[in-house]
């Protein structure tokens, strides 16, 4: 499987070990909540450390494997952070508009123009 | 697991074939995507199945079919998936073109539920 | 090529009235009567060659390989005959000068009338059985033409279409028949054919090829009960009717029999069907024509009955008969031609047909009232009259036939009643117009017509009774000549004398010219008081009228079995395809169990087992949400989606996966921007839905588990089995050293198989051209123009970003503007990424054609974020030029191996020595694969902006909508 | 063996595919330029397949083979020349070149792309005709497929809509069943190749068989499908009466290529030499197009719209084709490729027709005559106003397109003198032949066929009859028609080829006859395909010493 | 079996086993948003399972397909998203 | 200079593409280098009527708030784990909050959206329509007041210094 030493295959099943258990509380989250935006905040356990550990795993890995450093998985890590934002953005919007819609309570009313004019 | 893939590709077909004969469009269309996906499963299965060998050559391993994944069915599913995605596209605007001079979304353009 | 000069001459004769003006009514006769007279007396000059039993024959090569030549054969009875259409034709053609009106433009008519004489020549002189078919249908086709001259009257296209019906279904079976025959014999040849009768008629496929000869003779010959079309073919112009019913078309029937005559007769099957259908035939016409009221009609009739007793006399097995039925057919074709031009001549002069209220005639137009008493006295069979002699010789046959005792019996009684009914129509035709008290309220006052007119007449009626009085030395060497190569060579003893002294026959005869005369007065004084004005006791075996209604009803029941057999829904043809493809595969598989193989399995992976069970639920799901949550089913589609691609991580197959997640996301934007304009569906109550409705789905439901079993059982199958001697390890084995790529999936799309990629990258061109043009006439459902429910919930405050995020192409605001900021910078990014895609392909998982779907995915996504508006005021996208760059370049590419003198396609490696990098390998089929990645990003542009820009025009619609209603 | 010329083979997939990216770069500009490039391209196209016909005559059982991308088969994909081939070629190249003309006048204008398409299309039917790899004539189907949606639909409107939307997913549905039997017969031979398929489809392993007909009857679907055989053709007629007259002219010959796909394949793979495969699905072949003639003879009865039934008459030729195949029979398959050039033909001018005609009646649907729905009494005058006996004067238009449709009718409906007459006849003398020959294994299926053929005829002359009856003559008072020269030139093209195949139909049948005996004698072409040599060349250094690994 | 094959199993396990739990709110919605947001995480899974899958075998193979998921991978869920707020996709 | 500026107006981005082309071939041999450059160049040319016009100063800042949000998301990771863990038995004080915003860049309110998203505990929800407030759903909150300072400090404020 791997040559590399014992300590770096290690490192790297821990971090696996953690990515895989951050992604497994986050699903529980996501589906045992109650709330849709409280149903919001668990993915993103598994979109940060789920998936940085993993990455990070990866560059430990695959650095040893080829004895230079390889960044490449970070750079997943990093497009992540970029682009998992415009779905939440969206679907917390859209989720808000269709609560207004419904009339449910406890939902805020629009923002609208709050500043100085 | 051959024998769970074989259900996958078995299911996907089924529901593709159930979603086809259903009377709307958009069932059709659902349908003829699931289709594709069972075809290309199946097209794909008619190689060896190996756990990673992808038939990327490697210096020094042998070029058979012990040691890489078989490309030809690879090549075809590629294909075939090209396809696919080119006539589900023409498939949706046509539907949607006969939605709008119909007025309704039945295959035959006709308004009776079945 | 004397005779096929002769043949041709007709046929040029049609061509060049085709293009004379339409009007010139005496120039065109002028051709038609000089073709017809010019080739009736080339033929007249050919009897000293065939009237010793010579023969004259050419041949023109054309299909040797199937048998078929152009023969053209000359024998005595070719020529009697080739006289007959010839000369009958020339007055004709002369007579139609006066009987078309002025204003008829007739070049149509000469033209016509010409090729009809063409053909039937081509028929007479066919020495080849199939140019026989050939030109019999020809005939068929021209008659069809002239029966419907006047073609702006329905009872004319309706004649035309019943003639040709008829006529062409027998000449359908009498091509089967020729074809048998030809098959019995070994050769079409008609000589060949003549010379083998006792092989044929030993033949185990004689019966069937005879009978599918005779259904050819007898339609052609209106014999019962294919007899019905011949009155309704006399809505045709009287010349045309004088043409085909006399000399030509009819007798092509009769033609054939005697044709034939050596070859099929003299069996018992013969006997019975040749001549039990002229006796009937001949008797029912005779019956029939007595009760006609149309002038037309008793000559249609009669002529049906005519026909028949030609039939018959050569269903009679004897030689001496045919004989008789050789005389009778030229006899017949001179009074009733004679018959028909007087009959024109009355309605021209009177404006009717109508026996009822013509009478008197005679002293109006004495001289055509003497020609048509002469004739119809000739076909009466009035002796000194060439009818007489005939019907005598016919008389004479079923006298002395020998045969069974109940045959011997009635034929002659029957011969009799048949000369009754023939003696009581010659009456009504001949005596009851032209003699009486003249009419008062006919719609014309008559007159002598003009004397060219008359002269066609009186030229045949001068014919019938030169040969009535002085047979043997008028028509003596003819007939001999005729008949001989009908019986086979050796003539048969028989006397042409007018006179035989008191015998049997002439008895008969007397019998039924006064039985004839006595009923006649019977019938008159009947129909005075109204009665039998129809003929009683054959209506019910009306024969136009089954065949009428079978018409009718095969045009209903055809659409009824369409319905079942061909139906137009969409549902249950994919039910036939499925069960069809479904059923085959059990059927030709099924001497052989299916038997799992023994190969390796692969090591079970529990988390790939979930993977698998989710995508299966997903399919499922998808399946079961798609008719009222859409979205949803989308959705599952989706998760169905991700499995497939993931199964291709897992085994292998990372340019799949690849591939695979990028179409997924097109696709999924594809079914995003459709549901926009599907209608709302929102699940009504649980209804109960109808027994048929239930029956469909479960039998849809049981297909559709059919069809997955099928599948898994085949796949399964095939998993489990070791694997072939497959091709594969040749790509393996060469990918690298001689493709030049490690990626072996990639160099197989790109060089070993790149014809293939250049055909899917030109399916997807196509469809994205297709997709485009329809788009532009796209018309959206009337409520679909309305914006989407969520955004007229929208309240019309102005503070809400939800509102106009965008005006024009300012860039996005409201809810969309960190989006579209994220989407702006992922784009420089995802450039980025298409190019390493694009450059690595072909050594590691990537290639042009992901890369093209994540430039279109990058456009697409500032389409999503930024609006149409924006990115089309910032980029001119030009899909369609993409690709057609693409497929240049791609064709380019393999074009420049076919310059290099390799085969299209071979791909080259420059190897560049760059300063300070190296060597660098640029191979061609980087090239194609770039072209790939153009097209790509061509057609998913294409399509799905086509997609996109249909909210534009939603929306301008909606503007002028409202604009036009303020 | 004749040496291949060099290039010639792949130029009538190259050519099109070159006239639709070119034609696509100038857009929708320059229309006339662009209409005169495309026909350019079109004429070259067909110069080139009488070129390839031309080479494949100077040569007994020719077989030409041209390796794309220089590499041999099976591993390749590689183009095969042979008779059929060539015949197919060169009957698109005249078809194509005909509508193209034809449609040049106007109705390329109904939408935009017209030429592109036209021109992708032909790609895909030539690539059909000549590829010699199983997944590349997929491909190619696909190719063909995905032009022809676009030209059903070219003009768009809700008719064609409609039915296209069948069409399509008909279509689509045999693209899938056209996978999976591909898929099998690829799991089971190794080889997509197929001539190589051909060479080992002997050697499959008694327990593969069950899996090797399987999956070549799912392929067989997916070619009955597009050859229009009952019951899988409900969508053709709709669809090819709804498409503009080009479209459906070339559509005529579509289905010829399903058919030429079953015949190819079934003589190759299963030919006699392919043990307990040999004559794989014969009987079937043979029912099917029984059927199909019953069928597409029924509609011929059913229609009254002359798009209807040159539709119909489509799925008659089409029947009786594959009924054909399924005696295996030389004599039979030549005439039924004479036939098939002559149906072609003929159902294409018709169709060229059918609008020439329709147009003047206003495009509106011609009433039925009378006694089309009612009886009518004997006595009953048809003619209210008493019509003079006075003949109509036939402009000229009106004139030649009555000519030409007589002569299309003349050739569907198989009567002579035209060269439906000389291909039925053939038919005819090769079904009774086969079925009185000595041992004659389908004697009945022979003589139903014989009797299914004459019948047929007689039905189509009568549908033809009441058609052109009910277009030409019923509707008099009409306007005559205004014919434009570039859509009378086309349609007397038209009727010019059948005649000039009638004039040198022994020609034509000897060629024929050679194609199909090339056809039953798979073994050259086999040979010829698997031993065709790559040139050594940049990357192929040592061709020689190569053998399948 | 390794540390390292033992902790990718882990891992790859706990991926699947929470896709099944996300596959839930997939079926189960209630509304269109938590479908959308699972079909997202279903996504994101994918990603990881072949990010894992990678390092389990110590190959590059399959990152590019996980790189295109976490670049793009956003784009048909967000498009979804807005679908469910504006009914339109692209305006 | 002038020149430089019309070839690579955007510096930082031609910078980022290089360092994510070289990542991304896995070497970093010159020929990648280059090829990266070249990338660099043409792609930010190619795309500049479509990319955002950001002025990003002040490198230092840049990079201790990577830093900071980096720690942020460990932390809070550990801490909604927790809250989702016990969820079943206690739920987390959840609730709206609405913070008033000084920041009003594109690209900056962007940087802010992702911040938020990618910190477990804060979901970005609504952005008023003059960009003057934004509504954020936080995990577990117990005085808003001191969050919406605490947030506008941590997250609003450097990111003001950044791209204003
Ligand atoms: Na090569
Ligand atoms: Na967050």
């Amino acid at each position: 499987m791997t040559g590399g030493p014992l300590w770096a295959e290690a490192v790297a099943a821990v971090l696996l070990v953690t990515s895989g258990v951050f992604v497994m509380i986050s699903a529980f989250g996501f589906v045992f909540l109650r709330d849709f935006f409280l149903r919001m905040h668990p993915p993103a356990l598994a979109y940060t450390l789920g998936s940085w550990s993993v990455a990070i795993a990866g560059v430990v890995t695959f650095s040893l494997l080829d004895s230079s450093l390889e960044l490449h998985p970070w750079l997943v890590m990093a497009l992540l952070a970029v682009t998992v934002p415009v779905t939440t953005v969206l679907l917390a919007r859209a989720a808000l508009f269709r609560q207004r819609q419904a009339r449910a309570p406890d939902v805020p009313a629009p923002l609208g123009r709050l500043g100085p004019r | 697991m051959e024998a769970l893939l074989a259900l996958v590709i078995g299911v996907l077909g089924g529901a593709g074939v159930w979603l086809v004969l259903r009377p709307r469009t958009f069932q059709v269309i659902l349908g003829l995507a699931l289709l594709s996906y069972a075809v290309n499963l199946f097209i794909f299965s008619m190689g060896s199945l190996f756990i990673d060998k992808a038939p990327l050559v490697i210096a020094g391993v042998p070029a058979d079919l012990d040691h890489y994944t078989d490309p030809m069915p690879q090549s075809l599913v590629l294909t075939a998936i090209v396809i696919g995605f080119a006539t589900t596209a023409l498939f949706l605007v046509v539907l949607l073109a006969s939605r709008g001079m119909s007025g309704n979304d039945h295959v035959d353009g006709t308004n009776e539920d079945a | 090529m004397y005779l096929a000069a002769l043949l041709s001459l007709p046929f040029a004769g049609s061509l060049v009235t085709a293009l004379v003006p339409t009007k010139a009514r005496t120039v065109l006769a002028g051709i038609a009567s000089a073709v017809a007279l010019l080739t009736a007396a080339s033929f007249g000059a050919l009897f000293s060659r065939v009237r010793a039993g010579g023969v004259v024959s050419e041949r023109i090569t054309w299909l040797p390989s199937a048998g078929v030549d152009l023969v053209f054969r000359l024998d005595g009875f070719a020529w009697m005959f080739a006289l007959l259409v010839t000369g009958i034709g020339a007055l004709v053609a002369l007579y139609a000068r006066y009987y078309m009106s002025p204003e008829d433009p007739v070049a149509r008519f000469y033209s016509s009338f010409l090729a009809f004489m063409g053909a039937m020549l081509g028929v007479v002189l066919s020495g080849n059985l199939v140019q026989l078919v050939l030109f019999w249908e020809l005939t068929s086709l021209v008659s069809f033409l002239l029966i419907g001259y006047w073609y702006h009257r329905a009872d004319a296209r309706r004649g035309a279409r019943m003639a040709l019906t008829v006529t062409g279904a027998g000449g359908v079976a009498l091509l089967g028949g020729v074809v048998l025959l030809g098959r019995i014999v070994g050769s079409y040849d008609l000589d060949v054919v003549l010379r083998a009768g006792d092989v044929v008629r030993a033949h185990p496929s004689y019966p069937v090829a005879l009978v599918l000869l005779l259904l050819g003779a007898f339609t052609k010959s209106a014999q019962f009960p294919f007899h019905f079309w011949l009155p309704r073919a006399m809505v045709a112009p009287t010349p045309v009717s004088a043409y085909l019913h006399s000399a030509t078309m009819v007798k092509a029937g009769v033609f054939l029999l005697a044709r034939l005559w050596p070859v099929l007769s003299g069996t018992e099957l013969w006997f019975w069907a040749v001549g039990g259908t002229g006796l009937v035939t001949l008797m029912l016409g005779a019956y029939a024509a007595m009760f006609q009221n149309d002038l037309k009609r008793v000559l249609a009739y009669s002529t049906i009955s005519h026909l028949g007793l030609i039939t018959l006399l050569f269903g009679l097995n004897s030689p001496l008969a045919a004989v008789a039925g050789v005389f009778h057919i030229m006899n017949h074709g001179t009074f009733k031609a004679s018959l028909f031009m007087a009959a024109g001549i009355v309605d021209h002069e009177t404006g009717t047909r109508d026996i009822r209220r013509l009478s008197g005639l005679l002293t109006a137009m004495p001289i055509t009232g003497g020609l048509a008493l002469v004739a119809s006295a000739a076909m009466a069979g009035v002796p000194l009259l060439n009818g007489f002699l005939s019907k005598e010789m016919f008389f004479a046959e079923t006298v002395f036939l020998s045969s069974h005792p109940v045959v011997e019996l009635t034929l002659p009684v029957a011969a009799t009643l048949a000369g009754i009914f023939g003696v009581v129509y010659s009456l009504r035709f001949g005596y009851q117009i032209f003699v009486g008290p003249a009419a008062t309220d006919l719609p014309r006052r008559p007159e002598e017509p003009p004397r060219w007119m008359r002269v066609p007449v009186a030229t045949l009626v001068l014919a019938c009774l030169v040969v009535g009085i002085a047979p043997e030395t008028s028509i003596g060497p003819s007939l001999a000549t005729a008949a001989r190569p009908v019986v086979g060579g050796t003539l048969p003893d028989y006397d042409l004398a007018v006179w035989h002294g008191l015998n049997a026959p002439f008895v008969m005869s007397l019998v039924a010219i006064g039985g004839g005369a006595a009923l006649y007065r019977l019938l008159v004084k009947q129909q005075r008081h109204g009665r039998f004005s129809d003929p009683p006791l054959v209506d019910a075996l009306n024969g136009r009228r089954l065949f009428e209604s079978a018409l009718v009803r095969s045009t209903r029941l055809a659409r009824a079995a369409l319905r079942i057999v061909g139906p137009r829904g969409l549902q249950t043809q994919v039910f036939a395809i499925i069960a069809v493809a479904i059923v085959l595969a059990v059927l030709s598989s099924r001497d052989v169990p299916l038997v799992w193989g023994s190969r390796e399995r692969v090591p079970a992976s529990p988390a790939f087992a979930i993977f698998w069970v989710i995508g299966m639920i997903c399919a499922v799901g998808a399946a079961v949400k798609a008719k009222f949550h859409r979205l949803v089913a989308i959705t599952m589609l989706g998760g169905a989606g991700l499995m497939t691609c993931l199964t291709f991580v897992w085994f292998s197959a990372p340019d799949l996966a690849l591939t695979q997640v990028a179409v997924e996301i097109v696709t999924t934007m594809l079914f995003l921007l459709g549901l926009r304009w599907l209608p709302m569906r929102v699940p009504g109550l649980p209804h109960r839905r109808s027994l048929r409705d239930r029956a469909r789905r479960a039998r849809d439901l049981l297909l559709a588990i059919a069809a997955g079993s099928g599948l898994a059982a085949l796949s399964y199958a095939m998993l489990t089995r070791p694997a072939p001697g497959s091709i594969s390890p040749f790509f393996l084995a060469r990918a690298l050293p001689q493709g030049g790529g490690a990626n072996v999936v990639n160099v197989m799309l790109v060089d070993f198989r790149a014809f293939d990629t250049i055909g899917e990258i030109t399916v997807l061109g196509a469809v994205a051209l297709t997709v485009f043009a329809l788009l532009r006439r796209f018309r959206p459902a009337k409520e679909s123009i309305d914006p989407p429910e969520q955004q007229s919930a929208v309240p019309a405050d102005p503070e809400t970003d939800l509102v106009r995020p965008r005006a024009g192409d300012k860039a996005a605001g409201g809810y969309l503007m960190v989006p579209a900021a994220i989407a702006r910078l992922i784009m420089p990014v995802a450039l980025l990424v298409a190019m390493h895609l694009l450059l690595r392909g072909h050594n590691e998982p990537g290639g042009g054609f992901v890369a093209g779907l994540v430039v279109a995915i990058a456009f697409l996504l500032q389409y999503v974020m930024a609006g149409t508006q924006w990115v089309e005021a910032r980029a001119r996208l030009l899909p369609a030029r993409w690709i057609a760059v693409g497929i240049l370049l791609a064709v380019a590419t393999g074009l420049g191996a076919i310059v290099a003198g390799y085969p299209f396609l071979t791909t080259h490696t420059a190897h560049v020595r760059l300063p300070s990098i190296g060597l660098v390998h640029l191979p061609s089929a980087a090239v194609f694969d770039v072209g790939v990645f153009a097209v790509v990003v061509g057609a998913t542009l294409l399509l799905l902006t086509a997609l996109a820009h249909q909210s534009l025009r939603a929306r301008r619609a909606r503007a002028t909508r409202r604009g036009g209603g303020a | 063996m004749t040496a291949s010329p060099a290039h010639l083979f792949v130029l009538p997939i190259v050519l099109p595919l070159a006239a639709a990216a070119s034609i696509l770069l100038f857009g929708e500009r320059l229309r006339r330029f662009v209409s005169f490039l495309s026909i350019g391209f079109s004429v070259a196209g067909l110069a080139v397949a009488l070129e390839i016909a031309r080479w494949t005559a100077r040569a007994p059982h020719a077989v030409g083979v041209y390796l794309a991308a220089n590499w041999e088969a099976p591993f390749g994909i590689v183009l095969v020349v042979d008779r059929l081939s060539a015949l197919m070629l060169v009957l698109s190249g005249v078809v194509s070149l005909a509508a193209l003309v034809y449609a040049s006048a106007g109705w390329s204008r109904a939408g935009v792309y017209f030429h592109p398409l036209f021109h992708i299309q032909l790609m895909g039917l030539n690539g059909a005709f000549l590829t010699g790899d199983l997944f590349n004539l997929f491909v190619f189907f696909e190719v063909m497929l995905a032009a022809s949606y676009g030209l059903q639909l070219h003009g768009s409107g809700w008719p064609r809509v409609r039915t296209g939307l069948h069409y399509i997913t008909v279509n689509l549905l045999a693209s899938s069943l056209f996978l999976v039997g591909l898929a099998v017969i690829y799991g089971v031979t190794g080889t997509l190749s197929m001539a190589d398929v051909a060479a080992n489809v002997a050697l499959v392993p008694a327990v593969d068989h069950g899996l090797l007909h399987a999956g070549a009857a799912i392929l067989a679907v997916a070619f009955l499908i597009k050859a229009a055989i009952w019951p899988l053709n409900a969508w053709l007629v709709p669809a090819y009466s709804a498409a503009t007259p080009p479209v459906a002219s070339l559509f005529a010959l579509m289905t010829k290529v399903g058919v030429y796909t079953l015949l190819r394949l079934s003589t190759l793979i299963f030919s006699s030499d392919a043990g307990v495969s040999a004559r794989f699905g014969a009987p079937l072949l043979l029912c099917g197009g029984i059927a199909t003639i019953v069928f597409g003879t029924t509609g011929l009865v059913a229609s009254l719209r002359l798009g209807r039934i040159a539709g119909f008459a489509i799925i008659v030729s089409a029947g009786t084709l594959v009924a054909t195949i399924g005696f295996g029979d030389v004599a039979l398959t030549a005439a039924a490729l004479f036939y098939l050039v002559s149906a072609t033909l003929g159902a294409s001018a018709l169709f060229l027709l059918v609008e020439l005609v329709e147009r003047r009646d206003g495009g509106v649907d011609p009433a039925p005559e009378p006694d089309e729905v009612v009886l009518v009494d004997e006595d009953t005058n048809l003619d209210d106003a008493e019509a003079p006996l006075v003949g109509r004067a036939v402009p000229f238009s009106l004139a030649l397109l009555g000519f030409a449709f007589m002569a299309s009718a003349l050739v569907v409906a198989g009567l002579p003198p035209l060269s439906g007459f000389v291909a039925k006849l053939g038919l005819l003398d090769a079904l009774a032949a086969a079925a009185t020959a000595a041992g004659a294994a389908h004697a009945a299926g022979a003589w139903t066929l014989f009797g299914v053929l004459l019948l047929s005829g007689l039905v189509a002359t009568v549908a033809l009859a009441r058609a052109g009856v009910q277009h030409f003559w019923a509707g008099v008072a009409r306007p005559p028609a205004r014919l434009k020269l570039a859509e009378g030139i086309p349609v007397l093209g038209l009727v010019l080829a059948f005649t000039l195949l009638t004039v040198h139909a022994e020609e034509v049948l000897r060629f024929t006859t050679a194609a199909a005996e090339g056809i039953y004698a798979p073994k050259v072409y086999i040979d010829a395909v698997l031993s065709a040599k790559p040139l050594p060349g940049p990357t192929r250094p040592n061709v020689e010493a190569e053998g399948r690994p | 079996m390794t540390l390292l094959s033992a902790a990718t199993a882990f891992a790859l396990g706990c991926y699947a086993f929470g896709s099944a739990l996300v596959l839930v709110r997939l079926v189960r919605g209630p509304r269109a948003q938590d479908r959308v947001l699972a079909l997202d995480l279903l996504y994101f899974h994918g990603m990881l399972t072949m990010l894992v899958l990678g390092i389990r075998h110590a190959t590059d193979t399959y990152f590019e397909a996980a790189l295109l998921i976490a670049l793009l991978g956003f784009v048909s869920s967000s498009a979804m998203a807005k679908f469910i707020l504006r009914g339109e996709v692209i305006e | 200079m002038t020149i430089l500026r019309k070839i690579v107006p955007a510096p930082l981005s031609t910078a980022a593409l290089v360092v994510i082309w070289v990542v991304l071939a896995r070497s970093a041999r010159l020929e990648q280098f280059l090829l990266g450059l070249c990338f660099g160049v043409v792609i930010p040319l190619a795309t500049a009527r479509l990319s955002p016009r950001a002025r990003v100063g002040r490198p230092l800042v840049v990079a201790r708030y990577v830093v900071t949000v980096g720690y942020d998301v460990v932390v809070s990771c550990f801490q909604v784990a927790k809250g989702v863990v016990v969820s079943p038995w206690r739920l987390p004080r959840a609730r709206f909050v609405v913070v008033p915003l000084e920041l009003r860049d594109d690209v900056g309110l962007a940087a802010l959206a992702m911040v938020t998203t990618i910190v477990p505990g804060t979901v970005w929800s609504e952005l008023s329509i003059d960009r003057s407030a934004m509504l954020l759903h936080v995990w577990d909150v117990v005085d808003e007041e001191s969050f919406v300072a605490h947030f506008k400090k941590r997250y609003e404020a450097p990111l003001k210094e950044i791209f204003e």
